[in-house]
């Protein structure tokens, strides 16, 4: 069993200036599973996010990750270890291509990025795998365009791609679906659901039914606690979770 | 026999940065004036001038005079104040065999160990000046000095000359503090001199930091207070820039004063006319180094570099700027200095009346012998 | 358009409004009214012109054409900050907290154009979570309390039309349901909210009409009581 | 009577009393900076030309319209002032959608403009400037000769200096102008004239630079050089301080002053290098700046 | 969203980035003109005032390579190509070593002061890094002015150029030029290649958005840290030729004004394009040794330059000409 967990935190905290964000956090991640953070505003969500990334430092506790103390990591080295996020603000390169966006994540694991002797046409053989992972995430028609001219809910779709092509093991997805229609929800739902075949997935996300949809596993955090765990079924009939978090239920997404 | 018919003087320095006020555009008009005694020709070649700015930038100087001589014709490079430019033009000239007219920089690496055979220092030198009112000084009794040094081989070398010349005259010296080039204010510096109980305080620095040395010497009632401050590269420029309150009492050296007697009085008015202020010593010295050069080709009948520069060791300098001036080996001319103080305002009888001419002091006395110099040219 | 809007006065008007980012044309002659007191949703799909819409009437937008009407003053031609001083508060779709200010400060940054604003208790009733966190830099909030920021300094103002730029986004359910609850209670006091919604169903709850905007034009209107025969209708629209 | 370091107390009490002088300079060079900085987010390049035009206007008055040193300290800052407001509406103005570095690269420009002009037509040496004569004299201090218009150079920049200080930090105007620097179009959708706000900032800034420029005119010379050494370690000032704090640069100026004052006496050669190194330590343990904000 | 896609526009990833072809093609055809042009100008121009601007070209280049390329504006730079000068030229005039080794050393000097500078503003972005550059080469240059060796405000003179490999002797103002000529030529295609390098490439991607490169495991500062050292050597390389070329290292080359003239060079020419600040060269060294014979004051004219580049001109004249005639 314990094999199974890829991500760990134990006693997780982080205190901003004498205020608790996060507060004794102790979360499994098991591997292979789409695992869901949610709870309300402010909850510490991005924050738990931040400090498994290491783009934070907490301020007590242990982060492992499968089995490894990376507490005291930096956060390009965690990223290098197979665990990738994205960001609740989409996060793409503005003015290089779609293509070249993902294809600088493909050149990372090669080992000559730092090479500025070798020429651009040695990532050219890149660009059959970028394709493909553009295809994936339906953006071949604007593979040529710069990514900031993509609207809002394709940026998220590039970033999803872009993070993809580390091929990393554990996924970090901050409200992936959020500013999009709903005409990309599903489709960007069931891209997650695709991709989360051979990984990990953490994510936070308010759209519950989408949550519903695709975790496995839920976390409830509320005011930096971990309020409740479990599926989907049973964390929602949760009458804390309903008051904290749910509400009457007639407004959620769509 | 002309080079190409005309004798092209190229009178090179900075035309709008810190030398532009006791150089710049009045050192173009000396050398016209220059020009104009030999009516603008010699053995019927016309007399040209052409000017550059160096921007005290030493390879826009290098540049400059390579492309004089290579591609402008130029016969003879005059002023070039600021001593990297001035050494950096040395080299070329001497490599391309064309005079040299030095009358701004003030190095005596000059007439040192970067001496020229076409090279001439004219006007004054680093040593000259400190030397001169280290002697005055402290043959006055004032032997306890205190230095207020401009930190870099400039301000070293004043005041290593000064303490030579004092230490050899029986002084002293109490300290000494360096201040880095640019600084705005002294009164740090001011107070330790003050504390030092000097009898001098010698401000081996130039251009705005000594102006701004003495405005607060002065704000900080030194002199009142007994010691004496001596300026050891001050120019009139400087002066009319402080302003007689500021800058009463100073002493200095100079190489010329416009109030001297009649001769420097009417060459003044002529180039007051032309550039709406008093001549300073370096504008002067370029008068008379390019009329000392006209004077040679004039006599030589050619601009030929080599006999020129012969011609000119030959003859002795006179004209309005100094009598019986001699060009030493190494291209040093020895002429006779002055050391002035600076009068009060109740002194002084207007603008530019700013010097009591305190002593003469003999050429021999005021320049460093060219046995010393460590120029090549020496035997 | 199957509305009286001679019944009340009109607050709002606008008409055949036509906006422009540098070359590109995104509105093509919008007409929408808005009367005193009601709550007005702007729906439509990501790039139908709803935020320009509302850019358009504070006057942000590089340039547009026709006519906004605001109680009667025309607002085209208008030196922009004097727009928002006859009454007009706008909550920005990326909320706009300022980070280099503190809470307290973003929140009593706006300037009180009108009394009957609310006061700083009464905001802290609607959004606890902004309380006691005054001093923390503004976008050091989470986002969902971000969002409760900028709606709420913006009540502060008394501003009486109210222009809410997709509240919802980001929010957690129990959330959302308050601001609903809020949005209510301000029309109850007798503020003019107009709010762009991608949550309908949010929307539902709250507003009096729904406009329906496609690439630039407004294609619909249906009064809320009318949603239910429409909702075939609105799920083409909004792609649902 | 002890001797610290080889240097008697009189002479240390002397020299942190100059240093607190210098520092009021640097601290009211900087706080114009600061302000510029953090309300338009532009490095002002031409601060330093701007403080030797303050000291300029001061001569002109004097000498062209016999106006003296009070008439100055008003009408100085007054006329710079509106050279900023000038140079804020006609060029600043355009530059602000791009990257601030522009306006950086603008300044220098126009800092290179205005120094070579003054050069072109008053030359280099300078220009007296006297010291007013209320404030002629000096006082014995006992371990010093305290010249009264260091004293009032003191007191009327620290007057200055705070002033300001609580006009930002302490009321709602900084809020506005913290706001307006980050995102304009939002405040001026509140309802506030963000380009006039800015415009008077510039304008107050520079005017900063002006007042300092006519406090230095009777200590200095009035030269068009004045401003280019200085400009750089008021830089370094505002580096350490933290950019755009308002305290930071009035406190690292003082600080700095006597820090200075003290490296003159112990050790003068690394005077100017001090500051220097001092912000290169800062940088390594706190990058922001001492006062300064991470953004 | 549909309103942004143009359907009619049949757009495929395989026209999607660059015509390799046809891009190189004209690249050669332009550097093939240029180098002609090079190779003949000491026949037609002044050699030693070509060779000027081929060194300010390379210090361009470099300069260049940092903010064009990673978006870092130093406003230190000089600090590099005049330390390197002194240098190179105590090496060869001092320690009578041979023209390529004494460059060399420059360069490596350089490069160390470039791994010290960067080490410490690098944590900083955008203005706080131009002024730490600054503050940091205003040390240099005060100890420049203070150090012994730098013969303080003269400077080095009557630097030997010596024999290049023992061999060449560089005194013929011929030989010197084709030497800098070649030295020019590598250091820009050192810029030419990172620039187009998977580095390059990484680079870019940290400029527009540093978070997400760390997110995919960059370690940002390491690449800003070595495009830094990058661009200190090659002005370095570019200072020490320099000081060979007039046989002289002196003070204006550590001065502020120095760094502020090669921003000035390449915004004229056009950042971020790569013969942008080879044509800012020289124009700025022609307009400077012009104006040096006319009473109009220098520093007001570039200063004037630079307000209408900034204003009215930001892309520059490379930059102005691409977008004109439709390259990237
Ligand atoms: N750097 C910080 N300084 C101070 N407080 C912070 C900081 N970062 C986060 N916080 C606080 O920590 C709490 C948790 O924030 P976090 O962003 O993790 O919330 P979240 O659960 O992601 O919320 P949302 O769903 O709204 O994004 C919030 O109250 C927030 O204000
Ligand atoms: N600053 C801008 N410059 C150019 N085009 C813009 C700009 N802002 C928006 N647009 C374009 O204008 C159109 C309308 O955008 P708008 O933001 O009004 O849409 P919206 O209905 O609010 O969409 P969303 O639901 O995504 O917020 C879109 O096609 C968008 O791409
Ligand atoms: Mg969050
Ligand atoms: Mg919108």
């Amino acid at each position: 069993m314990a094999d199974d967990i890829i991500l760990e935190a134990r006693g997780l905290s982080k205190e901003f200036k004498g205020f608790i964000a996060v507060k004794e956090v102790n979360l499994q991640v098991r591997r292979g599973t789409i695992h869901a953070l949610i709870g309300p505003n402010g909850a510490g969500k991005s924050t738990v996010f931040n400090l498994l990334t290491k783009f934070l430092t907490p301020t007590r506790g242990q982060i492992l990750y499968k089995g490894r103390d990376i507490t005291a990591m930096k956060p390009a080295d965690v990223a290098l270890l197979g665990m990738v996020r994205s960001f609740q603000i989409s996060a793409v390169f503005p003015h290089l291509s779609v293509l070249e966006n993902v294809r600088v994540a493909l050149q990372r694991p090669r080992g000559t990025s730092f090479h500025f002797w070798k020429p651009e046409a040695s990532l050219y053989d890149l660009h059959a795998r970028a394709e493909e992972l553009i295809e994936a995430v339906n953006l071949t028609p604007w593979a040529g365009h710069t990514a900031a001219e993509l609207p809002y809910g394709r940026k998220r779709a590039l970033e999803i791609a872009t993070t993809l092509a580390l091929d990393p093991e554990v996924m970090l997805l901050d409200e992936p679906l959020a500013g999009m229609g709903h005409e990309d929800i599903e489709g960007t739902a069931a891209l997650i659901k695709r991709v989360s075949a051979d990984r990990t997935i953490l994510m936070v996300e308010h759209n519950l039914s989408v949550v519903a949809h695709l975790s496995d596993t839920i976390t409830v955090l509320r005011r930096g606690e971990i309020l409740a765990e479990g599926a989907y079924d049973v964390v929602s009939r949760n009458p804390q979770v309903m008051e904290a978090y749910m509400g009457t239920g007639e407004v959620g997404h769509a | 026999q002309v080079s190409n018919n005309v004798i092209k003087i190229g009178v090179m320095n900075d035309r709008s940065g810190i030398y532009a006020d006791l150089a710049g555009e009045g050192s173009a008009i000396a050398a016209r004036l220059a020009a104009e005694e030999f009516g603008g020709k010699i053995a019927g070649a016309p007399i040209e001038i052409v000017v550059a700015d160096h921007q005290n930038k030493a390879d826009i100087a290098a540049n400059t005079a390579r492309e004089w001589i290579d591609a402008g014709n130029v016969d003879v490079i005059a002023d070039v104040p600021n001593s990297a430019a001035a050494l950096a033009v040395q080299g070329i000239t001497k490599d391309k065999k064309r005079i040299f007219l030095m009358s701004g920089p003030g190095s005596t690496d000059l007439s040192g160990k970067s001496c020229s055979p076409y090279g001439f220092q004219w006007t004054y030198d680093n040593y000259a000046m400190a030397a001169g009112t280290a002697r005055a000084l402290v043959e006055q009794g004032k032997k306890n000095w205190f230095f207020i040094t401009a930190d870099y081989a400039f301000g070293h070398s004043l005041e290593d000359e000064t303490t030579k010349m004092v230490k050899q005259l029986d002084g002293k010296v109490a300290g000494n503090v360096r201040h880095p080039l640019g600084t705005a204010d002294f009164s740090s510096y001011l107070l330790q001199a003050q504390a030092s109980k000097a009898d001098v305080i010698g401000l081996a620095n130039a251009g705005g930091d000594a102006t701004n040395a003495v405005k607060q010497a002065s704000e900080f009632g030194i002199t009142q207070s007994g010691q004496s401050l001596a300026g050891l590269l001050l120019f009139i420029s400087d002066v009319n820039a402080l302003g007689l309150q500021a800058a009463q009492g100073l002493l200095l050296t100079t190489g010329f004063y416009w109030d001297t007697d009649d001769q420097t009085r009417e060459w003044t008015k002529k180039f007051e006319a032309k550039a709406g202020r008093k001549p300073t010593m370096v504008q002067a010295g370029v008068y008379s180094a390019v009329r000392h050069y006209l004077k040679a080709v004039e006599a030589v009948g050619s601009d030929d570099p080599d006999k020129v520069a012969a011609k000119m060791r030959e003859t002795t300098v006179e004209d309005m700027f100094t009598k019986n001036g001699k060009i030493a080996a190494n291209g040093r001319m020895f002429h006779d200095m002055y050391l002035a103080q600076v009068k009060t305002p109740a002194e002084s009888k207007g603008p530019w009346d700013y010097y009591k001419i305190v002593k003469t002091i003999p050429a021999e006395q005021a320049f460093l012998d060219p046995a010393k110099s460590g120029c090549s040219l020496v035997k | 358009m199957p509305d009286g809007a001679t019944v009340k006065t009109a607050m709002l008007e606008i008409r055949d409004l036509q906006a422009f980012y540098g070359e590109s044309h995104v509105l093509h002659g919008v007409n929408i009214d808005v009367r005193q007191g009601e709550v007005v949703t702007l729906l439509g799909r990501n790039g139908a012109g709803k935020t320009t819409t509302m850019r358009s009437i504070m006057g942000i937008v590089g340039k547009r054409n026709g006519s906004i009407r605001f109680q009667g003053k025309e607002l085209i031609g208008m030196a922009q900050h004097k727009i928002p001083r006859l009454g007009i508060g706008y909550v920005p779709e990326e909320r706009g907290i300022f980070s280099s200010l503190s809470v307290d400060e973003n929140l009593m940054l706006p300037p009180v154009v009108k009394s009957g604003g609310m006061t700083v208790p009464q905001i802290y009733e609607l959004f606890p979570n902004l309380q006691g966190r005054g001093t923390t830099q503004g976008t050091r909030l989470s986002g969902g309390e971000q969002q409760m920021l900028a709606i709420a300094r913006i009540l502060r103002t008394g501003a009486d039309l109210i222009l809410l730029d997709e509240p919802t986004e980001g929010l957690a359910p129990v959330i959302i349901e308050q601001i609903g609850v809020a949005v209510r209670k301000l029309k109850q006091r007798g503020f003019t909210i107009v709010l762009v919604e991608q949550n309908f169903r949010f929307a539902a709850t709250i507003a009096d009409r729904h406009y329906v905007m496609e690439e630039g034009h407004v294609v619909d209107m249906i009064p809320n009581d009318q949603l239910a025969q429409n909702m075939d209708k609105l799920h083409t629209y909004l792609g649902v | 009577m002890f001797d610290l370091l080889g240097v008697p107390p009189q002479v240390l009490f002397g020299q942190l009393l100059l240093g607190l002088i210098n520092g009021s300079f640097y601290a009211l060079l900087s706080l114009g900076l600061a302000v510029i900085f953090g309300m338009l987010n532009v490095i002002n390049f031409a601060h330093g030309a701007l403080y030797m035009i303050g000291a300029f206007v001061a001569w002109l008055l004097l000498t062209k319209l016999g106006l003296g040193y009070w008439w100055a300290l008003g009408l100085s800052p007054l006329i710079v002032g509106l050279l900023g407001v000038v140079l804020e509406k006609t060029m600043l103005s355009r530059l602000y959608k791009l990257d601030h570095l522009y306006g950086l690269l603008l300044t220098f420009g126009l800092a290179l403009i205005m120094e070579g002009a003054f050069r072109h037509f008053y030359g280099v040496s300078g220009q007296p400037y006297p010291i007013p004569d209320a404030l002629k004299g000096g006082q014995n201090l006992g371990f010093m000769f305290l010249p009264n218009y260091r004293g009032w150079v003191v007191v009327a920049s620290l007057i200055v200096c705070f002033g300001t200080w609580f006009a930002i930090e302490r009321t709602r105007l900084g809020a506005y102008l913290r706001a307006a620097t980050e995102n304009p179009v939002l405040v001026q959708a509140f309802g506030i004239n963000v380009p006039v706000m800015i415009t008077a900032t510039y304008g107050f800034g520079v005017a900063l630079a002006g007042l300092a420029g006519v406090l230095a005119a009777p200590i200095y010379q009035v030269s068009p050089l004045m401003g280019t050494n200085l400009i750089i370690v008021v830089f370094a000032v505002v580096v350490i301080g933290g950019m755009g704090s308002i305290l930071g640069a009035i406190v690292t100026g003082l600080g700095l002053g006597l820090l200075e004052g003290l490296t003159k006496v112990f050790y003068p050669e690394a005077s100017n290098i001090v500051v220097f190194v001092v912000m290169a330590i800062v940088l390594l343990i706190k990058p922001a700046g001492l006062f300064g904000r991470e953004r | 969203m549909a309103a942004q896609i143009k359907t009619t526009d049949t757009q495929t990833t395989t026209i999607a980035l660059r015509r390799p072809g046809q891009d190189s093609t004209r690249n050669a055809i332009i550097l093939g003109i240029g180098l002609l042009i090079a190779l003949a100008a000491p026949y037609v121009l002044y050699p030693v005032f070509v060779m000027k601007v081929l060194c300010f070209a390379l210090f361009a280049c470099a300069f260049n390579l940092l903010i064009g390329f990673a978006g870092l504006l130093s406003f230190g730079h000089a600090a590099f190509f005049g330390g390197a000068a002194y240098i190179t030229a105590h090496s060869a005039k001092v320690w009578g070593l041979g023209p390529e080794v004494s460059i060399l050393l420059g360069m490596g000097f350089s490069a160390l002061l470039g791994l010290a500078f960067g080490a410490l503003a690098i944590r900083r972005q955008g203005i706080y890094f131009a002024m730490i550059t600054l503050a940091l080469s205003q040390m240099v240059f005060f100890m420049a002015l203070q150090l012994k060796f730098t013969g303080g405000e003269d400077g080095i003179q009557a630097v030997p150029r010596g024999h290049l490999f023992g061999v060449i002797d560089l005194n013929n103002s011929l030989s010197m030029y084709y030497f800098v000529l070649a030295v020019f030529l590598v250091g820009f295609a050192v810029v030419w290649r990172a620039v187009h390098s998977p580095f390059g490439q990484v680079l870019k991607a940290i400029r527009e958005n540093e978070p997400r490169a760390v997110s995919l495991g960059y370690r940002t500062e390491r690449y800003k840290l070595l495009a830094f050292v990058l661009s200190a050597s090659l002005a370095g390389l570019a200072g020490g030729t320099k000081a060979l070329v007039f046989q002289l290292a002196s003070l204006t080359d550590v001065t502020w004004q120095m760094s502020g003239e090669v921003v000035l060079m390449t915004l004229l020419g056009g950042m971020g394009t790569l013969l942008g600040p080879v044509v800012g060269a020289a124009i700025v060294v022609t307009l400077e040794s012009y104006l040096a014979a006319t009473s109009m004051p220098v520093p007001v004219v570039i200063g004037a330059i630079f307000v209408v580049c900034v204003l009215v001109f930001r892309r520059g004249i490379v930059g102005e000409l691409q977008a004109r005639f439709g390259r990237r």
